[in-house]
């Protein structure tokens, strides 16, 4: 496995401690949630699980604001939750209902949510990035002093709008923080069947971007990395690149016979699990209880049950605004 | 889903054997890489994972990587390859996931496939198969459920296949690998489950003429893939209130077979076209212009067309349902017209 | 070229100025700039050559290298760009210097900039212009020829304007700026050098209804861009000889303006269209379908098309032109239909 | 401007400096003649000259072999007349007519030739890079021998396709031969417009490919580093990079008022002309005398001469053929 820059030496305080471990937590159990609403038929289309990669999304989102801008992929449940869009609004969004973040327009692979300015959810690899080069260059034009995080795949990076993207991000010295979440695989496709150079922070770094690898299983070690480069990015020295090396535990969707990945390489990355992890070193440190995760444990199965229950209770948007949002209503 | 046998040609059961929609993609593939050495498989995920919808499952096993090659996440590149392979003497098929997908590269197959041969003077041909699922249902979203094989066919220098049987599927694949120019193969992933009979010993297909897969003297249903299973069924449900529609099944949309649905309207006199394509700029208007270019005093009736509203395609199953084509829409554009 | 007065409105003379369409398309991007600080222009060359038909000629100087945006060539990064910039707040103006470039964004062009309002279930809108030349007759071959204007009016969420007079290339442009959603301009590059008349204090004008640009009963004659002038030339000779025809200029392709040519059809009763895409799947094929949904017991003769043939343009001058509609096919489909 | 890692020093025979000089000077009279001629409105369409650009074509083709792949640009007269393709099938080309070398259905931007593996002429910017990685995978595949050899801009590798292809080539170890031409500028805007990192053979270099720079102008320099690289590349080594420094000193096409770059800034590349210094070379090393110019002046003007000759008598396709070549005739 590719070699770490960054330790996980970091230490937080219990409050923070307690609240990354929340929003991890918060993440696994929706998407479990998730998977048996899907086997139960209530949830359909596709839907790709981020369980084991949910120190990513939780690391990153702590060096982010309000007022900054939010581009994932279609695995982008751990992004919208942890950005604070609401689990009853994601699982609407789910079964297809008009409550849910994007009115049932979008399903699991495009949640949407001005308010958070979460701009998706998009479910062709790569076609985001160049969509996070225009929001940054609108805020660099104007002034405003936002990031632009976008979340994407090892597999993304293939693509020639990858490329595209970081040229001109490093060109225009645009405010773009890039997060690309190397979890082994793009769909069955190992690393080293899709990249001449697997190091994909090197292949960053080829466009003079300050880049670095960050253990993604250490969600300590990956807010400490954003932050440092949110930052950087915030004070104008333009954009960065943050590759986290993660794994997913799951199938790469739910169709997914999994084939292509051996069963023993599953299992040790799950003993990296970056849930447990936080956990027990909580837990040497004396910062967690057995306490401590009993309730935040009842506590989040709450937050999902009344997730489930307003999606259940949500509407269905009527027959006859089938043509409505294919153009603005002005 | 309806088998078709009622109109295919006559054989012996002792010579045909069942398989599915998907199965017999396969077996198209691994009979053509037995046949013709220049004959390989590129794409994402067709290898180790076995292909997205399992079409090409098994095939690295029994060809090794060289000619079942995955690709990285990079259409255009191999597209392009796909091209270049073919203008350097081999018989390439390049899997594009989905036809969502194949936007990506777009350029290589509308700037380089569709006109190589005609910017050398007839020099260069470019004998590719290039093999795309196609199609709305399965709740995927506006960025995952197009359906452009309507599009595609706006370009001269292809040619647009659309399987819509189990015999089909394998027989027009033969064919399209033989052709010496670009073939275009929509697949609706809808079909994949489809059952259907081949022979023992199948045969290629010709790919291009349209096949009268009901008989009918009533109208004419013009259509293809997906949308042709789902005419067949209206077909069933208008023949119990006493209406015999005559169903066509394009099997081409680039070229067009004109003279089979022309010579059907000659007949009927009346002609609905049922296209999964959104509504404007469908194929579907294509044929209505050509039915009133070659057959407009044929007419009894205006044609109707049954297209998938105008609009990306959403999430929600009740959505989608009613953006698509759908069994009662087909019934009632039949009656309108009679 | 003939300049397109007698149906523009009647203004009286010393409120207008001339101006070249290319001009008008400058100074609409001027005005634009001046009023809202949220617009700017982007694109391959648009800056330090002064872009590649001369259209944005000396706008860097007025606006600066922050508003007049050199990119490198990556088409599908800037359009995309110009996407994430329109969701942002801005008002970008994309140029992408011919149609035929346009491929390579054609994901986001269809993937982002159509769907991510509908995707978003209503929450983020994308007011983004993209303007791309278009169009043969340059002697420009294969790969630089393409006419795909009718292509892109296939996908919903899109608009697609055509302006075709100098006063619509100033006009539509600033309406296009205020239009909420994207808008792809198609500017015929044998435009540019047209002359026409815009009002000293031009206003926006709307970019969803057709326009009869000549009046006339005997037969209707549907067309838009460089088109158009051929076909009022075309109307010209027909009238010679006694044939009267109404010309309509459509302006935008989608929408398409429906009553306007269903209207004129209900007085002249036979329909001819003109446009430079391939006859098969052109928007041609589009008009023809919605008449005979819409009006098909009103014609008295089948609908006749006057489109490009069926090749990738050739470069040799003589083939090139008999490819590309002209007069003489336009007064001889006229002529077919009487 | 950037360093080199070539310095011209490579002595040759005097045989073969003077085919060498004949080749150049070849290219040179033939584009000569075609901007005359298109002044006189028989070649139309657009027009790319290559005048300055001489010795990368000649150079590089001398490493090549009659069963290499070309593939080329618009800007390919220097490359199809130095593989060999005739002075006046290509001026038959652009005069429209049914002799030229792609039967007058190409004109400039597409010259074919399948005689000598000449596989255009491509005017999609970065489009037939793809297609080398195609022709060089179908080889491989083959167990053939031969090298792929793709000549594109600077302004190229700004394309997405431009990572797509070098990760694939570099990825599936194909003998490729890519030849960046930078000429610095791709149309109107200069390269670090266009680049982050403006030393393209940096950007190459990070697919681990082996790269080299070479002086662009010197055609002793350029040959060397071809001869090298095809070697390698034909020896199984997999994907080689060159980017040969050069410079247009016509303008971008016939259209094309160049208010981009200083009337000084082409006077001094002029004085590195490829030619004159080449002739300068040989005549202090005493293999060229005034009298081998003159009758090698003379034997080129009467080719180019007899160029335009065949190109006028030539005829013209019957209109009836319009439709031909959308598909095969077979
Ligand atoms: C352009 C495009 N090509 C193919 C696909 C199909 N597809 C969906 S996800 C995926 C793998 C992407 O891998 P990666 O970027 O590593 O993200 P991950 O799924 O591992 O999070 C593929 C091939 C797609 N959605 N878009
Ligand atoms: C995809 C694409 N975009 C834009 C153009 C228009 N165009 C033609 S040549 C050119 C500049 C290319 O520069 P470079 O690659 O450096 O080659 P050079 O012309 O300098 O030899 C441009 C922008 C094109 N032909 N193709
Ligand atoms: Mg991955
Ligand atoms: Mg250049």
């Amino acid at each position: 496995m590719t070699t770490l820059t960054i330790s996980a030496a970091t230490t937080a305080t219990r409050e923070h401690g307690l609240h990354l471990l929340r929003e991890m937590l918060r993440i696994r159990r929706f998407e479990e949630k998730s998977a048996e609403m899907y086997s139960a038929s209530k949830i359909r289309g596709f839907l790709h699980l981020y369980i084991g990669e949910e120190a990513v999304a939780v690391g990153v989102m702590e060096a982010l604001r309000p007022e900054d801008n939010i581009l994932a992929t279609y695995r982008e449940h751990g992004q919208a939750l942890a950005r604070g869009v609401s689990a009853g609004s994601i699982m609407a969004e789910m079964y297809g209902k008009q409550e849910g973040c994007a009115r049932g327009r979008g399903g699991s692979m495009h949640l949407f949510d001005k308010e958070t300015r979460f701009f998706g959810g998009n479910a062709i690899v790569g076609g985001h990035l160049p969509l996070a080069v225009g929001m940054a260059l609108a805020d660099k034009m104007r002034g405003d002093e936002r990031v632009t995080c976008i979340f994407f795949g090892d597999g993304a990076v293939a693509e020639g709008e990858f490329h595209e993207s970081l040229n001109l991000a490093k060109l225009w010295h645009l405010p773009v923080l890039f997060v690309c979440e190397n979890n082994q695989y793009g769909m069955g496709t190992a690393l080293e069947f899709s990249h001449a150079v697997t190091n994909l922070a090197k292949r960053a770094a080829s466009y003079d971007m300050p880049t670095e690898q960050v253990d993604g299983m250490d969600v300590l070690a990956v807010e400490e990395v954003a932050r440092r480069m949110a930052t950087a990015v915030r004070n104008g020295e333009g954009p960065h690149f943050m590759e986290c090396i993660t794994y997913r535990f799951r199938a790469h969707s739910m169709f997914d016979a999994e084939l292509y990945r051996q069963k023993t390489e599953v299992s040790e990355w799950r003993q990296r699990d970056p849930i447990n992890q936080l956990m027990t070193q909580m837990k040497t440190d004396g910062t967690l209880t057995e306490a401590d995760v009993t309730t935040m444990e009842r506590e989040i199965a709450q937050e999902m049950d009344e997730a489930v229950a307003f999606a259940e209770a949500g509407t269905w948007e009527p027959l006859a605004d089938l043509t409505r949002f294919v153009y603005s209503e002005n | 889903m309806t088998l078709l046998t009622p109109v295919l040609e006559p054989m012996r059961v002792a010579e045909l054997r069942t398989l599915t929609y998907r199965e017999a993609m396969r077996e198209a593939m691994r009979d053509a890489m037995r046949r013709d050495d220049r004959v390989f498989l590129m794409g994402e995920d067709v290898g180790r994972y076995g292909g997205c919808f399992a079409v090409s499952m098994g095939l690295l096993e029994a060809f090794g990587p060289q000619r079942i090659i995955d690709t990285p996440l990079s259409e255009s590149a191999f597209t392009g390859a796909g091209i270049g392979a073919a203008l350097n003497g081999m018989r390439p098929i390049v899997e594009v996931m989905t036809c969502n997908f194949s936007l990506l590269a777009a350029d290589q197959i509308m700037n380089n496939a569709a006109t190589l041969l005609h910017m050398s003077g007839g020099q260069f041909n470019v004998p590719l198969v290039i093999r795309m699922s196609t199609g709305g249902g399965k709740q995927l979203a506006a960025q995952h459920s197009h359906s452009l094989e309507g599009w595609y066919a706006h370009i001269p220098g292809l040619k647009v296949i659309v399987p819509a049987t189990v015999e089909d599927a394998y027989g027009m694949l033969w064919t399209a690998l033989e052709d010496p120019d670009p073939v275009l193969i929509f697949e609706n992933s809808l079909l994949y489950n489809l059952r259907g009979e081949v022979p023992l010993e199948p045969a290629p297909i010709d790919i291009d003429t349209a096949r009268v897969r009901r008989p009918g003297d009533d109208v004419t249903i013009i259509t293809y893939g997906m949308s042709l299973h789902k005419s067949l069924t209206a077909a069933e449900t208008l023949a119990e209130a006493g209406i015999e529609a005559e169903v066509i099944d394009l099997r081409s949309l680039r070229p067009l077979d004109d003279a089979t649905y022309i010579n059907s309207i000659a007949k009927t006199h009346r002609a609905v076209i049922v296209d999964e394509g959104w509504r404007s700029g469908s194929i579907s208007a294509e044929i209505m212009a050509r039915i009133v270019e070659q057959a407009f005093y044929e007419l009894d009736a205006p044609i109707a067309r049954v297209c998938t509203e105008e609009v990306p395609l959403p999430y929600a199953k009740h959505l989608e349902e009613a953006a698509l084509p759908q069994l009662e829409k087909i019934v009632t554009a039949v009656k309108s017209l009679l």
